[in-house]
């Protein structure tokens, strides 16, 4: 999904088990810079969202502090047919709703149809259509044929407590995808009951979690306590935990160091107060930030040795050091680093250094030669649009700042609000711009099917049939290496091709009290997991 | 030729109306009906807010009237358009009340003078500026002056300054409202003295306004007395004095204190009881009633008429 | 002159003003003295400095700009107005000496109500309570000639026409029957018919309460009505002091020649000339070396330019500061018209 | 008194609708849709649904005719960042802090601005003014958000004195009100500076002593009330300015306020958000204002009894 | 009384003084006109004069600094990254190295160019909407009021947001912004004093005279609103600089790397803690800027307001 400019996920480094508790108030103050949008899995499109719903409530499967699934509300692992597409699952017998009534496969099956129903305006159903016609369901255009497609759904309750899921086509990593928050169950009664404030306040949300939302005070206070009706209570160590929504990361670093918060994010140069310290936590996320460019409005833009010098004249150590500041990596291809490769490895460690280094000698060359070949004597005025964040306004500065040293080339900052920048760059209006990308599931397919011809987000009109070939060789691909093999030749050609230039990868900086214990920054999908912290 | 037996100034009837909003009709001026003979001076007087000054205006045409016709050299002034209405600023001139507030404060006193001078092109360059002095020496000031602001100079000396503004384009005819009121006695003889003596060599006719009777019966050879936007009174100065008949007009003359111990010391008053009326809220009939000693019922009624009483005695009194 | 039978003895009093121009010398050195039940007028021309002598009487001119550079002020007989302090001037005013101001419009408080106003220094000086206060209050207004003062009292200033508003000043001033009450032009901004009814007030009341009035106007037909002596100021100086006959009958400056030829009078022919006094009063930032008259009097000698004259004394009562009185001066003719008895 | 009231109101209506107006207009010619953010992977027909429901397909005139029809039922719509809630239900949330915070702002200000401006002008041209003036002007020239962070930082988190931000208890209170007033004590210390040192001019003030009241009677009784007269008048705007100027103390000490949702609904295209919080707040103008208008009116008599005055 | 001696003495001092031209009519002052008056009184005010010193300085500098400087304001200079004052760099650098007493005099002179059009355009909308709506009075009078009061109901920060997101942010939008709503207090002000001004007996003198209207507006009403206008200005200006630094904070300033003392402000807010530097030399001048308006204007409006006059 499109990064918002600043929420986004990781691992406390330390276990996953909780330690013995100790006596301390097993309590914990967050701050949270943003108010989460509406709690409910079928709606829920932002980390904030996704990181209370996940606490609250429990899928059939939990990630770890290694964004590996463990068994959730789910006895065991999911059993697989042979070609992949039916996963069959036991629920627990002790997983129960907070409010004691036993959790049903049913309720999982009234959760995946009503997110597939338009009429619920779910934006993350196309994860729950992979299931066997679930797009048939979003496609339905009145409530009849809704109806009618919901029943096709490849998804029923054998049992109680017994579900089965037929897939689509295999998806390698659907055991991982059902960990996600918008694979959690769902109480029809309650649903109905709740209407429309479902998910929007602390007595308007119910789950199978280890904590329960006690509290909501809007724009202000959430709080999280312990549900002692969870399954694995006895291992929640955590009996409540304060999330105060404090925006500015100068207030919650004040906050942090006044004891009025154990968990803060901080920004940029904030974190060298901090360097060396135990208090430094960073947040790895599989989130990238990339230059697009609109290949088919600006002709100069069409040139690949233009694009090439574009984004080799970037020196991209320099940016994460300069305006990030606080641990990014600079990009060494499109899909960033810590994102499985699906055969089991890491992606980026795979497909090794794919991305064009910093060269500004070579970037002037082939900016030279690109413009022969346009038939240009130079480079149009072209304008960078961004969000009209800091960070992005720093940003676009740096990068405007580096063609200009490494070119010679002035090109013109547009910082404009984040939905009108979104606006843009779908109505394919722009010449170039500067965005962030956000993983909606663990696999770099997340990454790169955005790229092929015709993409809904192949906004910039990068095409390639070649490109274009190895994304669809791998979407059918049951065999994970070959798929890999086929996904790190694409991102090659893609990176080659520069028809997008990656910066860096994000890495988010938090400050952890040293008495905080187990506390979980996952890469994506949530801010932070706390099923396993406690209090030392 | 026969022009100039007629008066110069006839009022017929002239009323003045604010509109304050709100339904709220203000009655300034009333009724007012006078003739002002060549090269006389016609005193008006009357308590403060009697709508002496809207008189004067309404005349001058700073005011539209609301009724009633101002004939100046036999012309409607309310009718008066372009060329005309320019010969008629220049026929017709007024002198204010406020020396602080009548000069623009931003001026020299010369451009002030030279005002008039310069909208209606009289003069230009050196001659201008020899007009200008000769003015301010009419009015006995010194050519220096001509150069100072008016912040510089004594209220005595701005009256005159005022004046000479309105010489300065030689009218007929000049509004005086209440132009010495704001100065010291011994400054209020320069400034009226200068007034009878301009008279006489131009050959202007006035109309005075003034509250202070003793002032307007010694400059005016007639006299009109106004209460509450009515005329009540006209007739000469003299006449007005040796017997005044509206009651209001006798009572007015009582009041007025003489610089004299022991006449003051022997003199018996009619002091008038209460405040004059508001303008907004005016008696019904005659509007002296409610103050009147020699109140009738009849006074109630109707506003009386104004009647020739003896030659050239006009009274708008139930009594006669 | 017995000094116990003196209410108030001004001495060579001088006050000054610091302006950012310089000194402004508003009154330069004034003595005179009030009697007892007595009602003394300052009369004399715009900015010649009659309120500043009458505000000092009260120390009610701020401080700074202005200051007394010198003099003494004596009331009752006992203490030097100039030398007290500010707690002890508060006891006085009000309760010793009152004073009306010229504009009633400005000079009542906007937003309070009538009566509160007049209360206020009953309850200060009289320590009497709210309801005692209110009665009295209603008495004053009584006496000052308003009727049915029980609704006035509830009333704000603005409801209230010119003449009532200056009774009110009139009742402030009176409410705690002070020995002295000062009027600064209490008739000018008044119609000629309100003012003949507050003229009257004045004079009952002066009667009734005994109290005395310095009484400051430049209407010479107020004076000539209301006061028992007259003092005339000119340039911050008093130049003739006397009774009022004396004043009106056998004046002896130039400049209350002046004065009183400047008017015109009902109960006189209109076809006399009026004889202004020519030019304007001097700028007390730099006033004059010699007379300060000197530059407007028709008189003037040329050691008028050089030095100021002292007073001459003329009677007991009378006395003027003129070199004209001078042994050796020419004899001057005071003009036709001016002084002795007129004849109606 | 009624009449005057029922034509200020009247005029309020008119002013609102032609605000409403307006808002819409611009609403409409705001770059973006509000389907935009977040919106990337809703399927067309989920789309069309979307913009069905919220009216977005229909004729201009008929959307704003809605658009007005709602207003008048005192509905402002859903919000598009906060599906489940209604724009009245997040200002119903949100504003109460951010009054809370102007109100006692406010009260800073107004304590601190009028001693200033009563200190400085009984001091006239001597010491005591200049420094008045000058700590007053300082106010004005030390922004709230350079002055907030310093306020956090030194006495919240060095000092450790208040609490470096939250909106918990009755200590949290203080330092983002005392930010939030800078500015404002300045403002009104300099109009009531004017304003006293305009009524120490008038006659009635010498009346006043010449009763033999203490400077402190004086001061306090006839100088004061009279020369608050004026600075009523501008707290009517100063209020406005100042509810929704708290946006920036708000972000800088964490206060669950509205202002945030001034810059968020405008960046995520919330049309609803924007267009309620236009509404909203010109209506609370409007009321402030008539309210300031009557209020001065009580405490002015010559305007309360319909005379004098304008 | 003293007895003169001397005979011929006497006959000197007390013959009559032959030269009478001495009618009195001489004025003995300076002839000062209200500019110089007002100049005069100004000088006295230590405050004003302070304030118009640093003033000049501030934007001789602000003219100067760029043109002189070794550095620019936007080239990067990454191995010099935020070091702390220095005699390389006086201000220290910012995070890309650039020179922070460059950028501020840049930032200086962006931000009063902002202010002055601010004001200007202030100036042309106000005094012209005002002059008009006073000058004809009645009906036309009255429709202006009442549209005024409508542009006063709307919150300036709403509109301003949105305006700036609707036509994107820079110096021109935020000037447009201010222009909208800001020219609203000049007006009024301006037509309360034309109100006074026209009912002024030289204003009547110059109609009998046969003066037209533009005569009037031009000699008569425009010079003697000056003063007030000018004093009205001095606060304008500071006001738009302010406001551009509010909106440079939530994130509507110029566009990088443009930087004006907003955005300057803004940023070094950030870096309290580390690099001090940053946010205390901009804030310095901001202060300054503010704050010497502010001064002058306070002292201007003593010296040209014709009630503090004695
Ligand atoms: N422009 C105006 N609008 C409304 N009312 C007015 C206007 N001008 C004068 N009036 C009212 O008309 C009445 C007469 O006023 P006017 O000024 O003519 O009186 P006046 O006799 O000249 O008094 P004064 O001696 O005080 O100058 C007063 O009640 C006054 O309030
Ligand atoms: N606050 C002040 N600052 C400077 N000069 C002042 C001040 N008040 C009065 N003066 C000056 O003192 C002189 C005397 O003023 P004062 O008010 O006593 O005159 P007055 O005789 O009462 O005149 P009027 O008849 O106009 O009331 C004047 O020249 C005046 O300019
Ligand atoms: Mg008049
Ligand atoms: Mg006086």
């Amino acid at each position: 999904k499109k990064e918002e400019p600043t929420a986004s996920p990781t691992g406390d480094t330390k276990g996953t088990t909780a330690p013995a508790a100790s006596n301390k108030p097993q309590e914990i103050k967050i701050n949270f810079t943003a108010e989460p949008p509406v709690m409910d899995s079928s709606k829920a499109t932002a980390n904030a969202a996704f990181t209370f719903i996940s606490a609250f409530n429990e899928g059939l499967y939990r990630s770890d502090k290694d964004g590996k699934a463990t068994p959730g509300l789910a006895k065991d692992f999911p059993k697989i047919s042979a070609d992949g597409l039916t996963y069959t699952i036991d629920i627990r017998d002790n997983a129960n709703w907070s409010d004691g009534q036993p959790v049903k496969a049913q309720d999982f099956v009234y959760s995946f149809k009503r997110t597939l129903d338009p009429a619920t305006k779910g934006q993350y159903s196309f994860v729950v259509a992979w299931i066997k016609g679930g797009e048939a369901v979003t496609k339905a255009k009145t409530p009849e044929e809704v109806k009618k497609a919901q029943d096709a759904l490849g998804v029923k309750a054998i049992s109680d407590k017994q579900l089965e899921i037929k897939l689509e086509k295999p998806v390698t990593f659907f055991t991982q995808m059902l960990a996600f928050g918008t694979f959690l169950p769902q109480r029809e009664d309650f649903v109905t009951k709740a209407g429309d404030k479902y998910g929007a306040e602390a007595d308007k949300v119910i789950g199978a979690g280890p904590f329960i939302l006690s509290k909501w005070d809007h724009g202000q206070t959430l709080e999280l306590v312990k549900n002692d009706k969870y399954w694995d209570a006895a291992n929640v160590k955590l009996t409540k935990a304060t999330v105060n929504i404090v925006k500015d990361t100068n207030t919650g670093l004040n906050l942090y160091e006044t004891d009025a918060a154990d968990l803060a994010e901080i920004n940029r140069d904030q974190l060298k107060l901090y360097a060396g310290k135990p208090d430094n936590l960073p947040k790895p996320e599989l989130t990238n930030s990339y230059l697009m460019y609109q290949t088919k409005k600006v002709p100069a833009l069409a040139n690949k040795k233009i694009r090439q010098a574009l984004g080799m004249a970037i020196d991209r150590q320099a940016y994460v050091d300069t305006v990030l500041a606080n641990g990014s990596v600079a990009s060494t291809g499109l899909v960033p680093g810590g994102t499985s490769d699906g055969a089991g490895g890491d992606f980026r460690k795979s497909a090794g250094e794919t991305q064009p280094k910093f060269d500004a000698a070579k970037a002037k060359q082939l900016l030279a030669e690109g413009l022969k070949e346009a038939g240009l004597t130079a480079l149009p005025k072209m304008k960078v649009n961004a969000d009209d964040t800091e960070t992005a306004k720093k940003s676009l500065e740096f990068i405007l700042a580096q063609w200009k040293q490494n070119l010679g080339y002035d090109a013109e900052a547009n910082p404009v609000p984040h939905a009108l920048r979104i606006e843009l760059s779908s109505k394919h209006d722009f010449d170039i711009v500067l965005s962030l990308w956000g993983a909606d599931y663990n696999d770099p397919m997340t990454f790169l099917d955005m790229w092929v011809t015709g993409g809904e987000f192949d906004e910039g009109d990068y095409s390639n049939p070649q490109y274009d070939t190895l994304i669809k060789q791998a979407q059918t691909e049951v065999d994970p290496s070959k798929r890999a093999k086929a996904m790190i030749e694409a991102e090659k050609i893609l990176m080659d091709d520069q028809g997008v230039a990656p910066l860096y990868f994000r890495t988010r900086a938090y400050l952890k009290k040293p008495s905080v214990n187990g506390l979980i920054l996952p890469s994506f999908g949530q801010e932070w997991e706390l099923k396993w912290t406690s209090i030392k | 030729m026969s022009k100039s037996n007629q008066p110069i100034l006839q009022i017929r009837n002239m009323k003045k109306h604010f509109n304050l909003g709100n339904g709220k009709i203000l009655k300034a001026v009333d009724n007012f009906s006078i003739e002002i003979n060549r090269g006389e001076t016609f005193g008006l007087v009357g308590e403060s807010g009697c709508g002496k000054s809207t008189a004067g205006r309404t005349i001058i045409k700073l005011y539209d009237a609301t009724e009633g016709e101002v004939i100046f050299d036999g012309e409607d002034v309310h009718k008066l358009k372009g060329k005309k209405l320019k010969d008629f600023n220049r026929n017709m001139q007024m002198v204010f009340q406020d020396p602080y507030a009548s000069l623009n404060p931003r001026m020299t006193v010369g451009n002030i003078i030279a005002e008039g001078i310069d909208i209606h092109g009289l003069y230009k360059g050196l001659k201008r500026k020899e007009r200008v002095m000769e003015l301010l020496r009419a009015v006995g000031l010194n050519d220096e002056h001509a150069n100072r602001f008016p912040h510089e100079f004594s209220g005595g000396q701005r009256q005159r300054i005022g004046i000479a503004r309105a010489l300065a384009i030689e009218p007929k005819f000049i509004i005086a409202d209440e132009p010495i009121s704001a100065l010291d006695v011994s400054v209020q003889a320069q400034v009226v003295n200068l007034f009878k003596r301009l008279q006489k060599e131009m050959g202007l006719t006035y109309l005075f306004i003034a509250h202070d009777l003793a002032m307007v019966k010694h400059i005016s050879d007639r006299i009109g007395v106004m209460y509450l936007g009515n005329l009540v009174e006209v007739t000469t100065s003299d006449a007005l004095y040796a017997k005044p008949l509206h009651p209001y007009t006798q009572s007015l003359l009582s009041a007025i204190p003489i610089p004299d111990p022991e006449i003051e010391r022997t003199r018996e008053r009619i002091i008038l009881q209460g405040d004059v009326p508001s303008p907004l809220n005016p008696p019904s009939g005659c509007p002296f009633r409610t103050r009147c000693p020699q109140a009738m019922p009849q006074c109630a009624e109707s506003m009386p008429p104004s009647k020739e009483v003896e030659p050239n005695h006009f009274v708008a009194c139930h009594l006669y | 002159m017995s000094t116990n039978n003196n209410l108030l003895e001004v001495k060579d009093l001088r006050v000054s003003f610091r302006t950012y121009a310089g000194e402004v010398q508003a009154v330069r050195g004034v003595s005179f003295s009030l009697k007892k039940g007595e009602v003394l007028a300052i009369v004399g021309e715009s900015g010649c400095g009659k309120s500043v002598t009458a505000q000092t009487l009260m120390r009610l001119i701020p401080t700074p700009p202005s200051y007394i550079k010198s003099g003494s002020i004596m009331f009752d007989g006992k203490m030097d107005i100039t030398k007290l302090s500010n707690k002890q001037m508060e006891k006085i005013r009000g309760s010793e000496m009152g004073m009306i101001f010229q504009d009633p419009m400005t000079s009542l408080n906007p937003t309070m109500k009538v009566g509160d106003q007049i209360t206020e220094g009953l309850i200060k000086h009289e320590g009497l309570n709210k309801k005692a206060a209110t009665e009295k209050a209603i008495e004053i207004l009584k006496l000052v000639g308003i009727n049915s003062p029980e609704g006035r009292i509830h009333q704000y200033p603005h409801e209230l026409s010119g003449g009532m508003r200056q009774r009110v000043m009139i009742a402030i001033a009176l409410a705690c029957s002070p020995k002295l009450l000062i009027a600064d032009e209490p008739t000018t901004a008044l119609d000629v018919t309100i003012q003949a009814q507050i003229i009257d007030l004045m004079k009952t009341i002066s009667v009734k309460t005994d109290s005395s009035i310095i009484l400051i106007t430049h209407d010479l037909g107020v004076v000539a009505d209301m006061a028992q002596r007259v003092v005339v100021m000119y340039a911050g100086k008093i130049i003739e002091q006397g009774t009022v006959d004396e004043i009106f009958y056998e004046p002896q400056h130039p400049y209350t020649w002046g004065l009183l030829r400047s008017v015109p009078r009902l109960d006189t022919n209109s076809n006399e000339e009026l004889v202004p006094i020519p030019g304007t009063p001097p700028d007390l930032f730099a006033p004059p070396k010699g007379c300060a008259f000197a530059a407007r009097c028709p008189y003037a000698m040329n050691h008028c330019l050089e030095e100021d004259p002292e007073h001459t004394s003329l009677s007991e009562t009378h006395s003027a500061a003129c070199w004209l009185l001078h042994p050796d001066a020419p004899k001057v003719e005071r003009p036709v018209g001016v002084g002795g008895h007129q004849h109606v | 008194m009624v009449k005057f009231i029922l034509r200020r109101f009247l005029y309020a209506l008119i002013t609102l609708w032609l605000i409403a107006s307006f808002t819409f207009v611009l609403m409409k010619n705001l770059p973006g849709n509000p389907l935009g953010e977040g919106a990337e992977k809703i399927p067309k027909a989920t789309k069309e649904m979307l913009m069905k429901q919220y009216g977005l397909d229909k004729p201009l005139w008929e959307q704003y005719l809605t658009f007005m029809n709602n207003i008048i039922h005192g509905d402002l719509g859903a919000s598009f960042q906060f599906p489940a809630h209604k724009v009245t239900d997040i200002i119903k949330q949100a504003f109460p802090s951010s009054l809370e915070l102007g109100l006692i702002s406010i009260a800073i200000a107004i304590v601190a601005g009028l001693t200033l401006g009563i200190i400085a002008s009984l001091k006239h041209n001597k010491a005591g003014d200049y420094t008045a003036m000058f700590i007053a002007i300082l106010g004005v020239s030390i922004p709230s958000f350079v002055l907030g962070p310093l306020l956090s930082y030194y006495i919240g988190v060095k000092w450790g004195i208040l609490p470096a931000g939250l909106w918990k208890g009755p200590s949290y209170r203080i330092l983002p009100s005392i930010a939030l007033s800078f500015g404002t004590i300045a403002i009104l210390a300099r109009l009531m500076r004017t304003s006293m040192l305009d009524v120490l001019n008038q006659d009635y003030i010498k009346t006043a002593k010449s009763k033999g009241l203490s400077n402190f009677t004086v001061v306090v009784k006839h100088t004061i009330r009279n020369a608050i007269l004026p600075v009523i008048t501008i707290i009517g705007p100063i209020f406005v300015n100042v509810i929704t100027g708290t946006l920036v103390v708000e972000q800088i000490f964490g206060v669950p306020g509205l202002g945030k949702h001034f810059v968020s609904s405008v960046s995520s295209n919330d049309y609803t958000m924007i267009s309620g919080l236009t509404i909203f707040y010109s209506s609370i103008l409007i009321l402030v204002i008539f309210i300031t208008d009557v209020v001065y009116g009580f405490v002015d008599p010559r305007i309360r009894l319909g005379k004098g005055g304008k | 009384m003293q007895t003169p001696n001397n005979a011929t003495e006497n006959n000197y001092k007390f013959a009559p003084v032959s030269n009478k031209s001495l009618t009195g009519e001489k004025i003995v002052r300076p002839s000062l006109n209200y500019w110089q008056d007002a100049w005069r009184r100004l000088k006295k005010n230590r405050l004003a004069m302070a304030g118009l010193i640093i003033l000049v300085a501030l934007i001789v500098l602000a003219i100067i600094v760029p043109f002189v400087s070794s550095y620019d304001y936007q080239t990067q200079n990454l191995k010099v990254k935020n070091v702390s004052p220095s005699g390389e760099h006086w201000f220290g650098t910012d995070d890309f190295g650039r020179d922070v007493w460059t950028r501020v005099w840049w930032g200086t002179r962006i931000s009063l160019f902002i202010g002055i059009v601010a004001a200007l355009i202030d100036l042309v909308i106000g005094v012209l909407y005002g002059g008009i709506s006073a000058y004809y009075g009645g009906k036309v009078d009255e429709v202006m009021q009442r549209t005024i009061e409508i542009v006063y109901a709307i919150p300036f920060l709403l509109i301003a947001i949105l305006l700036i997101m609707v036509i994107g942010s820079g110096v021109s939008s935020i000037i447009l912004a201010m222009a909208i709503t800001g020219w609203v207090p000049m007006a009024r002000l301006v037509r309360g004093q034309m109100l006074t001004l026209k009912e002024q007996e030289f204003v009547l003198a110059s109609r009998t005279l046969g003066a037209s209207p533009m005569r009037i507006i031009m000699r008569s009403l425009i010079p003697n609103a000056l003063g007030i206008i000018i004093v009205q200005i001095t606060f304008v200006v500071p006001a738009a600089i302010f406001t551009e630094a509010f909106l440079s904070f939530i994130g509507l300033g110029v566009k990088p790397p443009l930087a004006s003392l907003g955005n300057l402000l803004s940023d070094g807010a950030n870096y309290i803690r580390l690099y001090p530097h940053r946010l205390i030399f901009p804030t310095i001048i901001f202060s300054l800027i503010l704050l010497s308006f502010n001064l002058l204007g306070d002292g201007l409006r003593d010296a040209l307001d014709p009630k503090m006059r004695k």
